[in-house]
């Protein structure tokens, strides 16, 4: 390879990535857009990692990714249900009217 | 491809045998569920069954034929898990709670005609998860045992699936996970990427693997990337323990579960959290101490006082128990501390005895409060005025005895066994040299005293008699039922521990 | 020019061509669906259109203007001329995309499927022509297929209007329930492909390379076959699985609200998906370009080899593509919770118990 | 070089889709950028070598796991857009957060290497769990030294499965109205 490319360049998209991604989760009051800016999160994570292992002949971290994209299927499974049943229940998926607990 | 056979010969599946005898019991339970004629209820009596028969078989194996308490440990499976003492008293500790989690939820699910089998097949797997969490010697094994925990606890917090209280819980529970997952990757994904690009020394071959990990964090203790990794991960990891600055979730999570399932959160998810962060800070992060000690002090202090100030207002009493939890974790984070911090000439043993004695006696404490909660709740179990409990002791002394030992094993009341967990960690963080910390804990004993005896008073004396309803019942729709004969025996079994614990507990530290 | 600009441009050239001859068997894949349902019925079927010159030779214009040749370039210009209409209560920026969303994935699939082979004449090993030789081939098809869900869900979404929606809302549940049950009866073919020693990987090239005997993957493992078949046709919305734009109870499903340009898009890529799922099936258990089972492949080496190798893989994507025709015309629809029945409790416990049993079997062989 | 077109157009699109997200106010567009960044992810991945991963993300992300998004945002059909106004102290929070985190990875990145290390396609028997290309290396890894792992996420994804149909179910339950049966 010609090593034009480094690694800085992917960590710094990851890392601008996983910032956007924790701003939507702080900024959005809407689950489903929350859930998604999660995804994005764990996504700019998998980037780094793979990054990471590429330039370090390291196998691992592209196993972790593998792990990490399984665990954030299952968290989005059992989210969206939550979400659905909740929705059933309140008519609402906006965190301000999510406000039974605590009253 | 030589070295994959030694990988697949490494794979010593007779080291897992009450994990997986717990998951494929899970298994059993489902498949049982599936093929179940269309009417008939199925109790959770084979889950009782075999949660207790492997409690029992787990606790007979460790006293009586395989006693280790002296081995360093041996590392499975090519290095994802270590096995030692400690883990073992962990996995008999999860055992426990597995069993009195579906013992307690068993009547509330009947009555709300919940799914029972799936209930009892979660616990078990988040049982067997979590015994596998604390054994764990690699961060990918930790990450996927973590989450499996975690997601099992998505779904029995929202398990009360009509109640929008245990689905808005859920959610929050959910919400808050997964950011804290996704930051706790981000932690491992530093760490990971700078022990695995180390150009000074030789690289570690496995860079998530704790051991390994620990010879490069010392080597490279003032790395920056080194330590936001450590941060990061401590972040993820604060959010099991209910400590700050993932503390938020805890009051509201704990108010909307299911009673039993904020029992299980509050005792076995939390204690499974301060297992591995005692592994973690003891092992691959031992490099950092300088870093970590005021790092943790912080995240102890505002614990602490968020837990304690947050509960003196409440009167909800499950949201109490949840302010209470993060105060008791924050006492916990002190011997944490205390681990790393700790004075040369203290073993490290005393530490962890202490560590695990505390969470013995607030599992004892948190069960019994919890089940004399479950046994009380009315239809909306979230719904938990500290009224309900009025005058309780006229009705039901028995419950509110249990009740009230169980609150002062929390509050640590002198004879009690929640007394004792207290003093040990106080000792710890004496010899470590912690007074700060030991300061602010005084504190907020302080301060636990005074809300947990305002809920006890309120068992014991009557209400005032209120003015203007002089023949009117204030809680005419609400009288409390005597639990079932099991229920009972258990919430005995655990009051006299609790009381005998305080009085015999030398005896059980020798062990160690 | 050095070598990498010459594979470069020779890849593209490849793929403008590989373009063409799908949108043109598309396009005759159309004619040939008239045709065949006709033939069916007992009707005719297409046989008016007719070109100005060809159609003018004495014998042969006649013949080739009963055959309804002339008739899918009659279709396209139909298509391209009409008035381009956009109902004014859709959603217009998605309402625009979804076509396109549509056609793109079921296009790029092509890159990674070999449709023929060339024989150097040294006698070394035969190359699969093919666009992309990846290692994870099969798994890039579905990733991508996967994604055409998105231009009907869209489309359905976009219209803002009853069926349409009911047909988007269909269309992801019945792609998330089928890709499934696909994906897991491909599992055991790759399991006997990647026999120890072999260079393995997910390529299909190699899957047709184990089928050089001639005998098809579908002596030795029919029941994937017909595991995948049967999610083949859910996934690319044929009948009896058209749960998405059946016209008796949802006017015309996803593109009720579409028309002209923007639907011969969407009809594109139904037919493109047709040809290249024929395609994929006659790779994974036809045996690809290979002759007849045991029989010696009498390809010539070199290019004219090459050519026949991809001629005989054209005729047997074509019979498939004749057997999609030939349910359409045959088949009564599903209902719409038979459909889900059928995935989740029928294919998906079959798929999982074939690939268990071959997976025992392959480790009881060693 | 044109890993390093690919990379800087890709790169661009994913973060513009990411910040779509979070900006976003129809959750429909929200989803559709979503699935342009996880897409383009996988482009990412490629330029690593990663085509396993690659190929992976697109199946999982972009082919089930928005499918599912789209699909729920469809059944709740309702307004979904977003009515109040994200509050100031919370995005003044967020961006000190995020620029802490930036600042923290710029300044590792000052030790990063340039140099990829040159590797095969499949794994070797001197060093089995070296970074290779072909997906083979995900079977031998997965199958024995991340055995353990990868049945604790079976049974994490038998967890997630169960969850799901259980909340999702209809319920019957006494304080529903009326007795609903499915």
């Amino acid at each position: 390879m010609d090593g034009v490319l480094g690694i800085e360049e992917y960590l710094v998209v990851a890392s601008i990535l996983f910032c956007i991604g924790l701003l939507g989760v702080i900024l959005r009051r809407n689950v489903l857009l929350i859930l998604m800016c999660l995804e994005l999160m764990l996504n700019a994570v998998n980037l780094a990692l793979v990054a990471f292992a590429r330039y370090s002949g390291n196998m691992d971290g592209v196993i972790l990714t593998f792990f990490a994209i399984t665990v954030a299927a299952a968290e989005v499974a059992i989210g969206l249900a939550i979400l659905v049943a909740l929705y059933r229940r309140r008519k609402s998926i906006f965190l301000q009217d999510l406000n039974l607990l605590g009253r | 491809m030589n070295d994959f056979k030694l990988y697949a010969e490494a794979n010593d599946w007779g080291l897992l045998v009450p994990e997986i005898s717990l998951a494929f019991g899970a298994l059993l339970l489902l498949c049982r569920e599936a093929l179940r004629k269309q009417g008939r209820e199925s109790g959770g009596g084979l889950a009782f069954l075999l949660q207790g028969g492997l409690l029992v078989y787990f606790v007979a194996r460790y006293l009586f034929f395989d006693p280790r308490p002296d081995s360093a440990g041996e590392s499975a499976f090519n290095g994802m898990i270590q096995q030692s003492f400690p883990a073992d008293v962990m996995r008999c500790f999860f055992l426990g709670c597995a069993f009195l989690t579906s013992l307690f939820a068993n009547p509330g699910l009947r009555e709300r005609r919940l799914p029972q089998a799936e209930f009892h097949a979660l616990v078990s797997l988040a049982a067997a998860s979590m015994m596998l969490l604390v054994q764990s010697n690699h961060f990918l094994m930790l990450f996927v045992s973590l989450e499996t925990v975690a997601v099992c606890f998505y779904v029995l917090v929202s398990y009360h699936r009509g109640s929008p209280y245990s689905l808005e819980a859920g959610l929050k529970y959910l919400v808050f996970g997964a950011l804290s997952s996704a930051i706790l990757l981000f932690g491992i994904a530093l760490l990971y990427g700078t022990a695995a690009s180390w150009s000074g020394g030789t690289a570690p071959s496995d860079p998530l693997s704790f051991t390994m990990l620990e010879q490069f964090v010392a080597a490279n203790s003032d790395s920056l990337a080194v330590r936001a990794g450590t941060a990061f991960v401590l972040a993820g990891l604060a959010f099991k323990l209910g400590a700050a600055p993932f503390q938020a979730w805890v009051p509201d999570v704990y108010q909307g579960a299911p009673t039993a399932v904020t029992a299980y959160l509050a005792v076995a998810s939390k204690s499974a959290g301060f297992v591995v962060l005692f592994n973690l800070v003891t092992g691959p992060l031992f490099g950092l101490r300088e870093f970590l000690i005021p790092l943790l002090s912080l995240v102890a202090i505002i614990t602490i006082l968020f837990g304690n100030l947050g509960a003196l207002t409440q009167t909800n009493v499950k949201r109490l128990m949840g302010f209470s939890g993060v105060a008791h974790a924050g006492y916990l984070l002190v011997g944490i501390i205390a681990a790393i911090g700790m004075h040369p000439d203290v073993p490290e043993k005393s530490v962890f005895w202490a560590i695990v004695f505390y969470l013995l006696s607030y599992s004892l404490a948190s069960y019994g409060v919890f089940g004399v909660m479950g046994v009380l709740a009315p239809t909306e179990d979230a719904d938990q005025p500290r009224s309900l409990y009025s005058s309780l002791a006229q009705k039901q002394p028995f419950l509110a005895f249990t009740l009230a030992v169980g609150l002062g094993s929390l509050a640590g009341i002198p004879p009690l066994a929640g007394f004792i967990g207290k003093l040990l960690l106080f000792v710890v963080a004496f010899q470590a040299e912690l007074y700060g910390l030991l300061a602010v804990m005084v504190m907020g004993v302080v301060i636990a005293i005074y809300y947990y005896f305002a809920w006890i008073r309120e068992t014991v004396f009557p209400p005032l008699p209120s003015l203007d309803s002089s023949d009117k019942e204030p809680q005419v729709l609400w009288s409390p039922q005597f639990p079932s004969l099991l229920l009972a025996c258990i919430l005995g079994l655990l009051t006299l521990t609790t009381i005998l614990l305080g009085f015999y507990q030398s005896s059980l530290g020798q062990s160690f | 020019m050095d070598v990498a600009w010459e594979m470069f441009l020779l890849k593209v050239f490849y793929g403008i061509l590989a373009l063409v001859a799908i949108l043109t068997f598309a396009a005759y894949a159309v004619l040939a669906e008239r045709k065949v349902s006709a033939w069916i019925q007992g009707r005719v079927g297409p046989n008016r259109t007719t070109l100005p010159i060809v159609g003018d030779i004495p014998i042969l214009g006649p013949f080739l203007r009963s055959l309804g040749l002339f008739q899918p370039m009659a279709d396209g210009l139909k298509f391209l001329f009409k008035e381009e209409m956009c109902p004014g209560q859709v959603n217009r920026f998605h309402y625009h995309l979804a076509p396109i969303l549509a056609l793109i994935p079921a296009l790029s699939v092509l890159a990674v499927v070999p449709f023929g082979q060339y024989v150097a004449s040294t006698g070394a090993d035969p190359i699969p022509l093919v666009l992309a030789d990846l290692d994870i081939g099969i798994l890039l098809i579905f990733a991508l297929s996967s994604l055409g869900v998105y231009g009907i869900v869209l489309a359905g979404w976009a219209s803002n209007s009853k069926y349409p929606f009911l047909g988007g809302v269909r269309a992801s549940a019945q792609m998330i329930s089928f890709e499934l049950a696909m994906g897991l009866s491909v599992l055991p073919v790759f399991l006997w492909v990647n026999e120890p020693g072999s260079i393995g990987g997910l390529n299909l090239a190699r899957v047709v390379d184990w089928q050089d005997n001639g005998w098809g993957m579908i002596f030795v493992q029919p029941v994937s076959a017909l595991v995948f078949l049967v999610a083949l046709f859910a996934e690319s919305n044929r009948l009896p699985f058209d749960m998405p734009e059946s016209e008796t109870d949802l006017v015309g499903g996803f593109h009720t609200e579409y028309g002209a340009f923007k639907f011969g898009l969407f009809f594109t890529a139904e037919y493109a998906h047709v040809i290249v799922g024929s395609a994929i099936f006659a790779l994974l258990f036809l045996g690809g370009w290979h002759f007849l089972p045991g029989v010696e492949d009498p390809w010539p080496i070199g290019w004219s080899g090459a050519a026949l190798s991809f001629l005989w893989f054209a005729l047997k994507t074509f019979a498939m593509s004749f057997l999609f025709i030939w349910v359409r015309w045959t088949l009564p629809r599903f209902r719409y919770d038979q459909v889900m029945k059928l995935g989740w409790g029928k294919l998906l416990p079959l798929a999982l118990g074939n690939l268990l049993l071959y997976a025992v079997l392959a480790s009881w062989m060693g | 070089m044109n890993e390093e077109i690919l990379f800087y157009l890709f790169s661009t699109l994913m973060l513009f889709g990411g910040s779509a997200v979070v900006l976003s106010r129809n959750p429909v567009n929200a989803a559709l950028y979503m699935i342009l960044a996880l897409v383009s992810l996988a482009v990412l991945f490629l330029t690593l070598d990663a085509f396993f991963l690659a190929a992976l993300q697109v199946l999982v992300y972009a082919g089930a796991v928005m499918v599912l998004f789209l699909f729920v945002i469809m059944m709740l059909d309702v307004d979904l857009r977003e009515r109040s106004r994200p509050n100031i102290m919370a995005a003044a929070l967020g961006l000190v957060t995020t620029g802490a985190v930036v600042a923290i990875l710029l300044t590792w990145v000052g030790e990063g290497s340039t140099i990829r290390p040159s590797v095969g396609s499949v794994p070797t028997p001197g060093n089995p769990l070296a970074f290779v290309t072909g997906s083979k290396a995900f079977g031998y890894a997965l199958l024995t030294k991340y055995m353990l792992p990868i049945q604790v996420a079976g049974f994490l994804l038998l967890v997630a499965m169960v969850g799901a149909i259980l909340l999702g179910r209809r319920t019957k339950l006494k304080s529903s109205e009326g007795k609903d049966g499915s």
